[in-house]
């Protein structure tokens, strides 16, 4: 322990107030003059012991507050470091450790507020003084409180059925709790499902995911809701209420066993309409199912394309057929209610919308393909069944891949969707291998920054494939020699070389970017949760919390929090499940102890708090003429606090007398 | 061949020039440029640039002063703007062009007898004396100043201008000439290099209003 | 009726003259009125911002100052001035330091420049202001069979145009398609004519028309459509001198606002269509 | 020369720093200011953050009471509406809020003293450009001291009592 400066008050009759101040490495000390802090505080009315030390979080500097509390008679604890968000709890435990109440303590957050953001150390020290001071002002009406304990639910609700959700559900399944997994798509399986190959150890897609995808299915722990979305979730951590809608199939679940002898029935006799799995560039009929594993293995009926809800005149040759009479036209949307103590939102990413960069034609010319769309190309199980032909069939000559397309862009997503380039080494050598084509990737940076990704990279320059470092500026049939005839010509400055180059190929993929979901700001605020600015979910913390989110009990796991590829999304999955099942076994949760109460004999009886709690918490007690709070449902937001004419209502830990002895405090000079 | 030595010594840098650089309008982002070189393949002109724009951005993040502002690069750029449309990182390349070729200027180092520099000399004067520019004079003004042989070679398409009535050779002039010296006179001290363009002064001297 | 203040530019008192005249006449002729800005100036164009930077935002906003006297919308229909006008709205409005400068120059000359100008461009005005159920009322010999390729050139869809797609630009192709005729797919569109360096660097401004104008004719087009002046100059007028270089292309060069004028039956002499160097003879056949 | 003194009084004096207090909601704001830390922008720091739940909590007296207490200028940050952590919180703040503004310009402080913004978690760079602007803008508007005028005020209303008491009638006249 090092330079450890103590003063001793008589406080005058007032609360003993231990003040602390942390260095933070040079994190604080760094910036603001630590030592005249502590002798300011250490004359402050009612301040017996003011002292600061180098990380005030570590275990010697708790050891150091709880030794001062027992020794010097402490009655209130202040400290002075980072952001309450981050060590309040310490704090509270180390106090409660030394037989103080936890919520005689508060903090001052003179790392995140004042030393990171400041550069003058003078007006630095001067509002660290000022913070300190409005929180010795503020302990003093503290009072001491009991966190209240509430009981968790052990269900889990996942939300989302790509590789994250299924690999989170399993998890849990496994580990004996009921879990019901929410899915918006017919089938499971998410992104992946549809890919061909994986990268970097090129296994199939649907070979490690089928065997989960049925895992799943047959796991007596998981309910699979598929064609479901989420329509109302309440209640708070360890007990929340949630209600899902189960959208119509026209086919009832439990007796269809997937022969699929309706489709062959079906009034249509080719598929015609634009499937969604295989990016419109295979066909479905009206009554389908999305790819052979789909699961459940239950057809589902497209009301927009099926010529019975149409017309009302299909001979309906699709029921007819099905000896398990399953169908059911008259089927209606359902709404269920379950209870769960946690929720996992695994709901994945969107693909950029390629048109958005008109400049690389895709939509205009039909040789250009999205990268999704080229993973149905190279799929054996694809509309071409893995040939690599163009529209009209024929084989491409030569391909080029523009990475980063809707990425690394401040004109559309400024962020790197870190999976592309991967996948563009892994169609580049797909590609070659299935049409013997000569390749191209055009990127800005390779990105291969994980455990056997550069020697993909490495695999690939060996096979010959075509690296040409610039950012293609135009795709077009211009053409200038005889060689770029009835091609396309991709213009770039091959950068590593210093010159512009012409290059004419017959296929060109856009290795497009991951993009929230359209929903994503309905979604966050259905639970309650926050984005960033790009609009992917908001983790609690970006390194110490990656699948927390503000709101306990709901976690966040894969591309919804940010793009990631398999293995990042299968481990975060992993980690969401077990913060889930920590709370779940824990038994019960603690609830922070901010919430509102009626001081009975100062109620006016004027309802006016009654309406404004969005949790209906409080009620009027018509004998007695007195507004009633329930604390279990109350979640301590103090609307009806400031609402309150006669100050009859009180917010523990935000008391009214709290709040103005800091704004005394903070202004005091 | 000659063997040309390529290394460069950080004492050859000006880091006040890259630091200038960025001060300037439109040089704001210069520095989050990611040498994509989107730019330069947009450009329409980068086959004939001795440094594409992409290189030249650099360069001129780094400071290497000299070759930036004596590059035919700032000179060749036709302000299409495709560049700036085109940039990932919202670079307004072409204002940067217009920057160094101010700089260019300013500094005396941009191509002797090089047309365009000349031209935009020119096109100045013009608009100084008359408020207006006569396309046709301007014309023969430039090449009577950088290639009269070229000049020769013009008159075709000179007689065809003429046959449909697209030529004239009385300068085009506004009526308060005098108001818009007032403004441009008010603006002496603002730009850098008001020596360059002309004697605002002395021609406010001639009073011209009639 | 609809009234405008119009801004001519130099080049359409001087070699463009017959954007001039076929604009005013198919405006008259759709009860527009476009009302010349009183003694306008050149606004400076892309040769005076490489000279001095304060200067060339003070010229185009004497203008500016002008036209605000009246509360009226301004039309620039050479893609230079449209940018340079937009721009120096922009610039002053971004940067207050150079703001300041040029206004209390102005104020020096007794003008008083307040930002409030709209300019626009006379496209933006026959689709979002006419519109083309109007300009489709109008056509009186629709031109059925022909075939133009729509050349935008850069300046008027990059960077400030708000009223059309900066990579595929469609308002002129639904002006040319009102008039009955047909729009080859052009991909150079938006690529850049040269401008001045047609006359700087002639080998290479020539081998850029010469690019454009060759891929309209394979295209299939039987003349070009543009909005400039000056992409209209070097595309026609240097077609002697690439003949001598390249090869002989002989495509006519025309304003969009020739090709409306004449699909609204005004005649021919009005619309300047005899100031082609390379004759439209063959597109004004049969009528 | 009143007049002369009364310019004086309303240009800032050089030299003068804002005390601007800050009531942030836990959910949005406060921690975009813990983002803002994080990220190690730099703003002013004239401005001392009290952390609230919700900015539904703030009571329009904690903003009048911050003025009282020598405060020039009084900032509240809540989530963006439609976001608010606690469903509506925010709605109620801003209703209260257009209120409390009305009311303090008819006291006389001027309206950039008192500002309510939506700032969202991840809206660091906005904590950045709503303090530096605040800051800007109240110092350019020079010191409030509503403490110094209740003492003016207070002495002067005790010079008014004490001639009353004086029970002279001219020098009550005179003094009114």
């Amino acid at each position: 322990m090092t330079d450890i400066k103590e003063r001793r008050n008589d406080t005058d009759g007032l609360p003993r107030i231990g003040f602390y101040i942390c260095h933070c490495g040079t994190n604080i000390a760094g910036m603001i003059d630590v030592a005249e802090v502590r002798e300011y505080v250490a004359a402050l009315p009612g301040v017996a012991v003011s002292r600061d030390y180098k990380y005030m979080c570590s275990d010697p500097g708790q050891e150091l507050i709880g030794a001062d509390i027992k020794e010097h008679k402490l009655e209130r604890l202040v400290v002075a470091a980072c952001s309450p968000n981050l060590h309040e709890e310490t704090f509270r435990k180390a106090a409660a450790r030394a037989g103080l109440n936890p919520f005689y303590f508060q903090m001052v957050n003179i790392r995140e507020h004042v030393s990171w953001v400041h550069e003058d150390k003078i007006s630095a020290t001067e509002k660290a003084k000022d913070l300190a001071r409005a929180a010795v002002y503020r302990v003093r009406f503290h009072k001491p409180l009991d966190k209240q304990s509430v009981p968790v639910d052990p269900n889990v609700l996942v939300v989302g059925g790509g590789i994250a959700g299924i690999h989170a559900a399993l998890t849990l399944a496994n580990a004996g709790k009921k879990v019901t997994l929410v899915e918006r798509e017919a089938t499971i399986g998410g992104h992946m499902a549809m890919f061909d190959k994986t990268f970097p150890t090129l296994d199939c897609a649907a070979c490690i995911l089928t065997p989960k995808m049925s895992a799943v299915k047959s796991h007596p722990n998981i309910t699979l809701w598929t064609y479901s979305e989420v329509a109302k979730v309440d209640g708070y951590v360890g007990n929340y209420k949630v209600t899902v809608k189960r959208k119509p199939r026209y086919v009832k679940e439990d007796l269809c066993v997937g022969c699929m002898e309706c489709i062959e029935a079906c009034v249509f006799k080719e598929p015609k309409f634009a499937d969604w799995f295989n990016q419109g560039l295979g066909k479905r009929k009206p009554v389908y199912i999305d790819f052979p594993q789909a699961t459940p293995k239950v057809v589902l009926i497209d009301p927009e394309t099926c010529i019975q809800f149409k017309t009302g005149k299909c001979k309906k040759s699709c029921a007819e057929v099905c000896d398990r009479k399953a169908f059911d036209f008259n089927q209606k949307e359902e709404f269920k209610d379950i209870r769960v103590g946690a929720i996992i939102l695994a709901t994945g990413f969107k693909v950029y919308d390629a048109k958005r960069d008109p400049h690389y034609g895709y939509g205009r010319y039909p040789g250009v393909y999205t990268a999704l769309e080229i993973e149905r190309l190279v799929n054996a199980s694809g509309p071409t069944s893995g040939e690599v032909v163009l529209r009209d069939g024929r084989r491409p000559r030569a391909v080029g891949i523009i990475h980063c397309v809707g990425s690394r862009d401040e004109k559309t997503n400024k962020w790197c969707s870190r999976v592309c380039c991967m996948y563009s080494l892994k169609l580049a050598h797909l590609i070659k291998e299935h049409s013997g084509a000569e390749v191209y990737n055009f990127y800005i940076d390779v990105r291969a920054p994980g455990k056997a990704y550069e020697e993909f990279y490495d695999k690939l320059l060996s096979e010959g494939v075509h690296f040409i470092r610039g950012r293609v500026a135009e795709v077009t049939d211009w053409n200038m020699t005889p060689e770029e005839e009835g091609r396309l010509v991709l213009r770039v400055e091959d950068t590593l070389a210093g010159f512009v180059r012409r290059i004419p190929v017959d296929m060109v993929v856009l290795a497009t970017g991951l993009e929230p979901r359209a929903d994503a700001q309905e979604v966050r605020r259905l639970f309650n949760i926050g984005c960033g600015n790009e609009g992917f979910f908001q983790e609690r913390h970006p390194k110490l919390a990656p699948v927390n989110t503000f709101t306990d009990g709901i976690f966040i796991a894969g591309a919804c929090q940010a793009p990631k590829d398999i293995p990042d999304t299968v481990a975060q999955a992993g980690a969401a499940a077990a913060e889930a099942l920590a709370l779940i076994d824990a038994g019960h949760v603690e609830l922070e102890p901010n919430t509102a109460h009626v001081v009975e004999e100062e109620c006016c009886g004027c309802k006016s708090c009654v309406p404004l709690c969005p949790y209906s918490a409080i009620t009027f007690d018509e004998a007695k003429k007195k507004a009633v709070i329930n604390e279990v449902l109350c979640k301590g937001c103090g609307v009806c606090v400031a609402a309150c004419p006669s100050g009859s209502i009180r917010q523990n830990l935000f008391e009214d007398a709290e709040i103005f002895s800091e704004i005394e405090g903070v202004l005091a000079k | 061949m000659a063997l040309e030595q390529k290394i460069k010594y950080e004492a050859e840098r000006d880091r006040d020039f890259a630091q200038w650089v960025v001060t300037q309008t439109g040089g704001e982002n210069l520095r989050h440029c990611i040498q994509c070189g989107i730019c330069s393949a947009t450009c329409p002109l980068a086959l004939y640039m001795d440094y594409t724009p992409r290189r030249l951005i650099n360069l001129a993040r780094e400071g290497f002063k000299k070759e930036v502002l004596s590059s035919f690069t700032i000179w060749l750029c036709a302000s299409c703007y495709a560049c700036r449309v085109d940039c990932p990182k919202k670079i307004q390349v072409t204002d940067i062009m217009y920057v160094l070729k101010r700089r260019a200027i300013r500094d005396g180092v941009y191509p002797r007898r090089f047309p365009i520099p000349v031209l935009a000399r020119e096109f100045g004067r013009m608009v100084f004396t008359w408020g207006r520019v006569n396309e046709t004079l301007l014309v023969i003004d430039l090449f009577l100043r950088t290639n009269w042989f070229r000049f020769l070679s013009m008159t075709g398409l000179g007689l065809n201008l003429m046959r449909t009535g697209r030529m004239s050779f009385f300068p085009d002039s506004i009526r308060r000439r005098l108001e818009l010296r007032k403004v441009l006179a008010a603006l002496e001290s603002k730009d850098e290099f008001r020596d360059w363009a002309g004697p605002v002064a002395q021609l406010l001297d001639e009073e011209v209003e009639p | 009726m609809m009234k405008y203040l119009y801004y001519p530019g130099c080049s359409l008192k001087g070699t463009g003259k017959a954007y001039e005249e076929s604009l005013l006449a198919v405006f008259r002729a759709l009860d527009v009125e476009l009302r010349e800005i009183e003694d306008w100036n050149c606004c400076g164009a892309t040769a005076y911002m490489s000279v001095e930077e304060s200067k060339s935002y003070a010229l185009a906003s004497r203008n500016l100052a002008i036209a605000e006297r009246e509360n009226l919308d301004v039309v620039a229909p050479c893609s230079a001035c449209y940018l340079v006008l937009n721009k120096t709205q922009k610039s002053l409005q971004e940067h207050p330091d150079i703001r300041r400068h040029v206004t209390q120059a102005l104020k020096a000359a007794g003008l008083d420049y307040k930002g409030t100008a709209r300019v626009r461009h006379p496209l933006d005005v026959l689709i979002n202001d006419v519109g083309l159920e109007e300009i489709a009322r109008r056509i009186k010999s629709p031109l059925q069979g022909r075939k133009f390729a729509p050349y935008y050139g850069c300046q008027i869809v990059r960077p400030y145009a708000s009223f059309d797609d900066q990579y595929n630009p469609e308002t002129m192709d639904k002006i040319i398609k009102a008039a009955g005729a047909e729009c080859v797919p052009y991909p150079l569109k938006t690529h850049c004519c040269g401008g001045s360096l047609t006359g700087t660097l002639p080998e290479i401004g020539l081998r850029l028309a010469y690019i454009i104008i060759k891929e309209a004719k394979k295209r299939g087009a039987e003349a070009i459509v543009t909005l400039c002046p000056l992409c209209q100059f070097n595309l026609d007028g240097y077609q002697g001198q690439i003949a001598g270089k390249y090869e002989r292309v002989d495509l006519p060069v025309l304003y969009f606002t020739q090709v409306l004028g004449l699909a609204m039956g005004l005649p021919a002499g009005e619309l300047g269509l005899q100031r082609g160097i390379i004759s439209a003879a063959a597109v004004l056949a049969g009528r | 020369m009143s007049q002369h003194q009364s310019q004086k009084a309303q240009s800032a004096p050089a030299g003068f720093e804002p005390r601007i207090v800050a009531f942030f909601c836990n959910w949005c704001t406060y921690t975009a200011a813990d983002l803002a830390g994080v990220s190690r922008l730099k703003y002013a720091p004239n401005v001392r953050v009290i952390r609230v739940m919700c900015s539904g909590r703030v009571d329009p007296q904690f903003v009048l009471d911050a003025f009282a207490r020598g405060a020039d200028g009084v900032l509240l940050g809540g989530c963006h509406p439609g976001d608010c952590h606690y469903a509506e919180g925010n709605y109620k703040t801003l209703r209260r809020m257009r209120m409390l503004g009305r009311m303090l310009r008819d006291m006389g402080v001027a309206d950039g003293r008192f500002r309510l913004e939506w700032i969202s978690g991840a809206e660091g760079d906005k904590v950045k450009a709503v303090v530096n602007d605040m800051t800007a803008k109240v110092r350019a508007l020079g010191p409030l001291d509503l403490p110094g005028k209740f003492r003016e005020w207070d002495q002067e209303t005790a010079e008014l009592e004490r001639q009353v008491h004086s029970q002279d009638p001219k020098e009550v006249a005179r003094a009114r």
